[in-house]
């Protein structure tokens, strides 16, 4: 189909094995997503600061690992502590911008960052933290011919599904979730039902934490620990988040596997589309530079047809 | 008999599986005041965003002035001459009285790509502005903030800001919300120094400014029209005794 | 009503007075002004490259060419606006002598200008940026560094002696990575199996794993700077590409990053221009006594602070305590009679160095731990090939 | 009308920048650096003025504003770079290029209204940012270096400090009249009431999209603007001016001048360039204190600096 232009050799299988990964990445997405959906969709609040919890999460996790040897032992520390670092930013700084508009909200947020950004640095000093895969994590299975495929990115999808059916359930079936869903389509009723809004809020800011945490610390041993990595992430969040629909766990997940599969597979391809059409320097670059823009028109375009995501969320 | 200024026919909207409003079919004549009750969630907000543009309606047609404006815009609509007011008071608290009339004004005065002169200095809209609140009462309190304004004059200074339209018709979505009696009354009578200069379409909650004003009741329930008649008529319907009013009093 | 007057008088003379006071004490003093981004996780380079230039001026006992030096450190905040600012600052304010530090090509395109049309020196303990090599070299401006595509050139040299019979080519899609491939095939010319140019910030590479196992090359080439790099490392080990491709890279491993690399760079193969296992007396105390001060061993970047300050002692030098004497500076600067923990290295016309490079590898020490060795040299006193775009009379 | 102690300030700040090329040139001061510190201050003033515009009066949150600026000094360099040195001919470009491309954006992401405005403004600056990072002709992400300096008069050299200066602060108080008689003009009143309630504006028939599409697009210009004398000042073109951060900063700048007080972000971007020219000399980790103290002016200083002087703005108090 792209020829035999091949100097990429982009062949069929190869085509599948992109796809694949592009699901993988997607659900990775879905776990940084989701926490900053359900702040954002339940509380009406922005979180710049989503990003420097999952930074937070990912130095967590170099420390605990460091100390303990072992990624679940560290998993099990790092949770309390998430959820700790959650509630104190809630009863800090985000308690006090509920009522406030969406300006105070970014800045605010943006001040977390920059305290974070440098936090960090302060705490762990200025090189990346160290963090390699268990023995017992690096193996890789053979699912396409040809193509190892890593185990840790096969455990990286099973928790992501993991989260995904824990927050349905969660949202769907358990009173706290029912409490959520009230509280973002009419606060002065929970409230009137005797149900403290303000607490149930915080709960759910440190859940959000937590979702960050995980999903830095299921990331650090692939990723660079280092100050600032929370920002790409949370530029990536936000585009599955908005074309989602904000507060929609569904469309999160929907929109994640989306960009998730665009983004790879689209930048695996264009520049061996590109160099297909016109064959020359201009086609060398045009092409990745393309890639890099392809979330973003693709968020764009998706803006312009249902300005409110793909699953607007009821409420609001 | 003359032809309804508003004609409305087989009226649907719904939400998601919710339906909140359900083959509704209604008419205001030119001069009349038709108002609108039912419990909440009977759909009336619903049914005044239809009419004024706001909401999509899923199907039914809309007549206004002999014109079919299902398709129009909000705004294409006041044009028309269709004014609504808000139930939430939705005054432009940051501008003086005077100024959310003359934004009213200059609504009709052609475009506003006019990036020069100054708006508050301009008395093509600040004179004929004064005078609309000069008649609504509010004249002397022209240079004050409308978000300074006690609550019941606000709802006035809505009410001045849709005659600033120069409307055929008014969209009053419950005129006396949130009023004490007092405040109710001076409403009331408001109103009906303008009743036959304009028609009007009153949603309201407050019954006895319903009963005292309307030339016609609508009772909806569930996004239905259940009876339509005089208030005399409406207060003697069975039906709506048992589905509306026994509950109210 | 009288000792108002008097003191609102004495006051004013005060004001007027100050600068006349101070200004003799200055003439006697070097002024340097030490620019570079500190801020952020990118600040890592800027703290490394003054580091190693504090510890020079240590060593030279805080003093250039025996005058006492005032020295002004402002953080660029890696943004070319600011920079143009703080160099401003530097030339119009603090009326600097010398300005040393710029971590990024983009700082220094910006700020070259200023420094050339007032005359006042600008030695760049890092940005490598070619345009300063070619059409832009001026007598003010010294490398202390490299130039961008040198130490790739270095790598495709390499690569070529060791007989790799294809490479899969990973670079940044910006400037220096274009400049960098650029670089690499001029030495390397041989075939090659693919060609990325990622985005910069990317951060998961298994699109790009799967394309290069696709292709089967013998090694790759990357050019993956900072956090970009030590995540590729890592996935590159968790895909088990380690066992089929080789690994070489430039500007990904150093000592500054090691410890986060971890086992996942070991095996891997990276050029550079220290020797840093050169067992020469001033290469060994500069490790030393940097361990000593800094509790960590110095980067490459510090090399290149350090050598910054050597090089404006050596110009304070020949301008014999007249720091006007601008033929002077430049004539001592451009010996490069320095003691560089790199060796000697020499200027070419351009004022970019001609120097030695080096392969070095990652090993596991004992305990397993990764372990920076070198490995012979790999290109000696090469030159770069901008300078004959240089018309520059020395 | 603005009351007496705002109206002396704001006189009182144009005096001490009109004569401070002299003064600072003087042979008793000599610290002529003070010059291009303000020239740079000045330039993020137009440009948080211009967001201000759009943000504080038009409640259109753009977390992307610096798009303009960038665009601003790509239109000065690209057309140097092909030695079409000619300032008319540039500023004509700049200011059709910048509002040709604010419209585009502006009708995409004016569709949507609140987390989703800010989100994809901020997504599309983004991709501006990446486009410019792969324009390989134009130097990519290292910029590129712009040699001369836009060419007006023959008698009006900008490579001559004072001029490049007076240019600026020529901009700058053009720029804040014309926004300010903007703001106060029958557009200017659509707008603000879009801002308050966008429901009602449509309710007393104002079709607000095409109004609010035309602030979108003035706003841009306006910073296109400053972003063509940005890169005159620098001599330099780089994508990084289009970063995220940038407008991040542009929003603080208005936030500490105050928002919706036009003048208050020229103070606000003064304040913001110097708290971190000063935080950044005290300590390589300044963003560590200044994150904190963001936050404390967005809880406790929301009126901004402008907002805390008595006298409030309001047109009909004359």
């Amino acid at each position: 189909m792209l020829g035999t232009h091949g100097v990429l050799g982009m062949t069929l299988l190869l085509l599948i094995e992109q796809f694949l990964n592009g699901m993988q990445f997607g659900v990775f997405l879905f776990l940084i997503s989701a926490g900053l959906t359900l702040v954002l969709g339940i509380m009406n609040v922005v979180n710049l600061a989503h990003g420097s919890l999952y930074m937070l999460g990912a130095y967590f996790a170099s420390t605990f690992f460091g100390l303990t040897g072992s990624l679940i032992v560290s998993l099990v520390l790092m949770i309390p502590v998430m959820l700790l670092v959650g509630i104190l930013i809630e009863l800090v700084v985000l308690r006090t911008l509920y009522e406030r508009d969406h300006m105070d909200q970014v800045l605010a947020t943006f001040g977390l960052i920059l305290f974070f950004n440098e936090l960090v640095r302060i705490i762990w000093g200025v090189e990346a933290q160290p963090l390699t895969l268990p023995m017992w994590l690096s193996g890789n299975v053979e699912i396409l011919p040809d193509a190892p495929y890593p185990v840790y990115r096969l455990v990286i999808i099973g928790v992501g599904m993991a989260v995904a059916a824990g927050l349905f359930w969660m949202i769907t079936k358990t009173r706290m979730g029912m409490l959520i869903r009230a509280g973002a389509s009419n606060r002065p009723m929970v409230g009137a039902l005797g149900i403290n809004i303000r607490f149930l809020y915080t709960m759910v800011f440190g859940l959000g934490a937590v979702f960050a945490g995980l999903a830095g610390l299921m990331a650090a041993p692939l990723q660079s620990v280092e100050s600032g990595i929370g920002e790409d992430m949370l530029i990536f969040a936000f585009v599955v988040i908005v074309i989602g629909g904000i507060g929609s766990i569904r469309g999160a997940l929907v929109a994640s596997l989306i960009i998730g599969i665009f983004e790879t597979v689209g930048r695996s391809i264009l520049p061996v589309l590109m160099l297909e059409i016109v064959d020359s320097e201009a086609a060398q670059t045009a092409g990745p530079a393309l890639a890099s823009m392809l979330v973003y028109i693709l968020m764009a375009v998706i803006l312009f047809f249902k300005p409110q995501g793909l699953f607007p969320a009821r409420t609001g | 008999m003359s032809e309804p200024l508003l004609k409305v026919e087989q009226l649907c909207k719904s939400f998601g599986g919710v339906v909140a409003t359900d083959n509704l079919d209604f008419d205001v004549m030119p001069g009349e005041i038709h108002a609108v009750i039912g419990p909440n969630g009977a759909g009336k907000t619903t049914f005044v965003a239809q009419i004024a543009g706001m909401l999509k309606s899923d199907s039914g047609s809309i007549t206004f002035d002999g014109n079919d404006i299902a398709g129009k815009t909000a705004p294409e609509r006041s044009h028309m001459g269709l004014a609504r007011s808000f139930q939430i008071t939705s005054v432009f608290k940051n501008f003086t009285a005077l100024e959310n009339v003359a934004l009213s004004i200059q609504a009709h005065a052609g475009h506003s790509f006019k990036f020069w002169k100054r708006a508050s200095g301009d008395k093509t809209l600040i004179e004929p502005a004064q005078k609309i609140l000069d008649d609504v009462g509010l004249g002397d309190k022209a240079l004050n903030l409308a978000g300074n304004l006690a609550h019941g004059q606000q709802r006035q200074l809505e009410i001045a800001m849709a005659l600033a339209t120069s409307p055929k018709m008014l969209l009053l979505d419950e005129p006396t919300a949130g009023m004490g009696t007092e405040e109710s009354e001076i409403m009331r009578k408001f109103l009906n120094d303008l009743k036959g200069d304009y028609s009007m379409l009153l949603i309201e909650h407050d019954m006895d400014t319903v009963f005292s004003l309307a030339d016609r009741v609508t009772v909806l329930v569930y996004g239905r029209g259940i009876a339509t008649g005089t208030p005399k008529e409406i207060r003697n319907n069975a039906e709506v005794r048992s589905a509306y009013l026994g509950e109210d009093e | 009503m009288k000792n108002q007057v008097l003191i609102a008088a004495a006051a004013a003379a005060a004001i007027v007075t100050a600068p006349a006071i101070t200004a003799p004490v200055a003439a006697e003093s070097v002024k340097v002004g030490y620019m570079q981004g500190f801020a952020g996780g990118r600040g890592i380079f800027g703290r490394y490259g003054f580091e190693g230039f504090e510890l020079a001026l240590d060593h030279l006992g805080g003093k250039f060419g025996g005058m006492d030096v005032e020295l002004t450190k402002k953080d660029t905040q890696h943004k070319p606006d600011v920079g143009r600012s703080v160099m401003n600052e530097f030339i119009k304010k603090e009326r600097v002598n010398f300005v040393a530090g710029i971590t990024w090509s983009n700082v220094l395109a910006a700020v070259w200008k200023q420094a050339a049309r007032s005359k006042t020196y600008l030695i760049s303990a890092n940005a490598g940026w070619s345009g300063m090599a070619g059409k832009n070299c001026n007598p003010y401006y010294f490398q202390a560094s490299w130039n961008n595509d040198m130490i790739p050139e270095a790598m495709g040299k390499l690569m070529k002696k060791e007989g790799i019979k294809d490479v899969f080519e990973l670079s940044a899609n910006y400037q220096a990575g274009k400049d960098m491939l650029s670089g690499f095939n001029r030495q390397y010319q041989a075939p090659t199996k693919g060609k990325i140019l990622y985005k910069l910030g990317n951060n998961d590479w298994q699109a790009e794993i799967s394309q290069i196992r696709a292709t089967k090359p013998s090694a790759i080439f990357g050019f993956l700077p900072g956090g970009m790099g030590v995540s590729f490392m890592k996935q590159y080990k968790a895909a088990g590409l380690d066992k089929t491709v080789k690994l070489y890279t430039v500007y990904t491993v150093d000592y500054g990053t090691i410890r986060a690399h971890g086992t996942n760079a070991i095996g891997s193969y990276h050029t550079t221009f220290w020797n840093s296992d050169a067992k020469t007396a001033t290469n060994q105390k500069f490790i030393k006594d940097y361990i000593k001060k800094y509790g960590k061993h110095p980067s490459m970047f510090s090399v290149q602070g350090y050598d910054a300050a050597l090089l404006i002692d050596l110009g304070v030098k020949g301008s014999k305590g007249n720091l006007k004497d601008h033929k002077a500076i430049t004539t001592a600067m451009r010996t490069a009679d320095i003691k560089s923990p790199r060796g000697k290295f020499t200027y070419n016309v351009n004022h970019s160095p001609i120097q030695n490079y080096y392969k070095r590898e990652v090993i596991a020490d004992a305990d397993g731990k990764p372990k920076i060795v070198v490995r012979g040299m790999v290109a000696e006193m090469a030159k770069d090939s901008h300078y004959k775009k240089c018309k520059m009379a020395w | 009308m603005l009351s007496k102690l705002k109206l002396s300030i704001l006189i009182g700040s144009f005096l001490i920048l009109a004569a401070l090329p002299m003064v600072a040139e003087s042979e008793m001061i000599d610290e002529p650096f003070y010059i291009d510190l303000m020239a740079r201050v000045m330039i993020f003033s137009i440009a948080a003025m211009s967001l201000d515009f759009i943000l504080g009066y038009g409640a259109m949150i753009s977390f992307g504003h610096a798009l303009y600026l960038g665009l601003g000094t790509y239109a000065v360099g690209i057309m140097a770079h092909y030695e079409l040195t000619n300032g008319w001919m540039q500023l004509l470009v700049c200011i059709s290029g910048t509002a040709f491309i604010a419209f585009i954006l502006g009708l995409i992401s004016l569709r949507t209204s609140g987390i989703y405005f800010i989100m994809i403004t901020f997504a599309l600056a983004q991709m501006f940012y990446f486009l410019g990072i792969s324009l390989e002709a134009f130097g990519g992400d290292d910029g590129l270096p712009i040699d001369t300096r836009s060419e007006f008069f023959s008698f009006f050299d900008l490579n001559e400090t004072w001029n490049m200066y007076y240019l600026i602060l020529g901009t700058l108080v053009v720029a804040a009249l014309v926004l300010w008689k903007i703001i106060n003009s029958r557009f200017g009143m659509v707008v603000r009431g879009s801002h308050s309630n966008d429901a009602r504006m449509q309710a007393i028939g104002f079709p607000t999209f095409k109004y609010r599409l035309a602030a979108f697009v003035i706003a841009g210009v306006v910073c296109g603007l400053a972003g063509f004398l940005l890169g005159n000042l620098t001599e330099f073109l780089t994508p990084e001016y289009m970063h995220w951060f940038r407008s991040g900063e542009l929003m603080i700048m208005v936030m500490v001048g105050g928002m919706g007080t036009l003048f208050g972000p020229l103070f606000g971007a003064f304040a913001y360039l110097m708290m971190e020219d000063f935080l950044a000399n005290f300590t390589e980790y300044w963003q560590f204190y200044f994150g904190p103290i963001l936050i404390l002016l967005v809880l406790f200083a929301k009126q901004g600096l402008w907002g805390m002087l008595p006298g409030k703005e309001d047109i009909s108090d004359e």
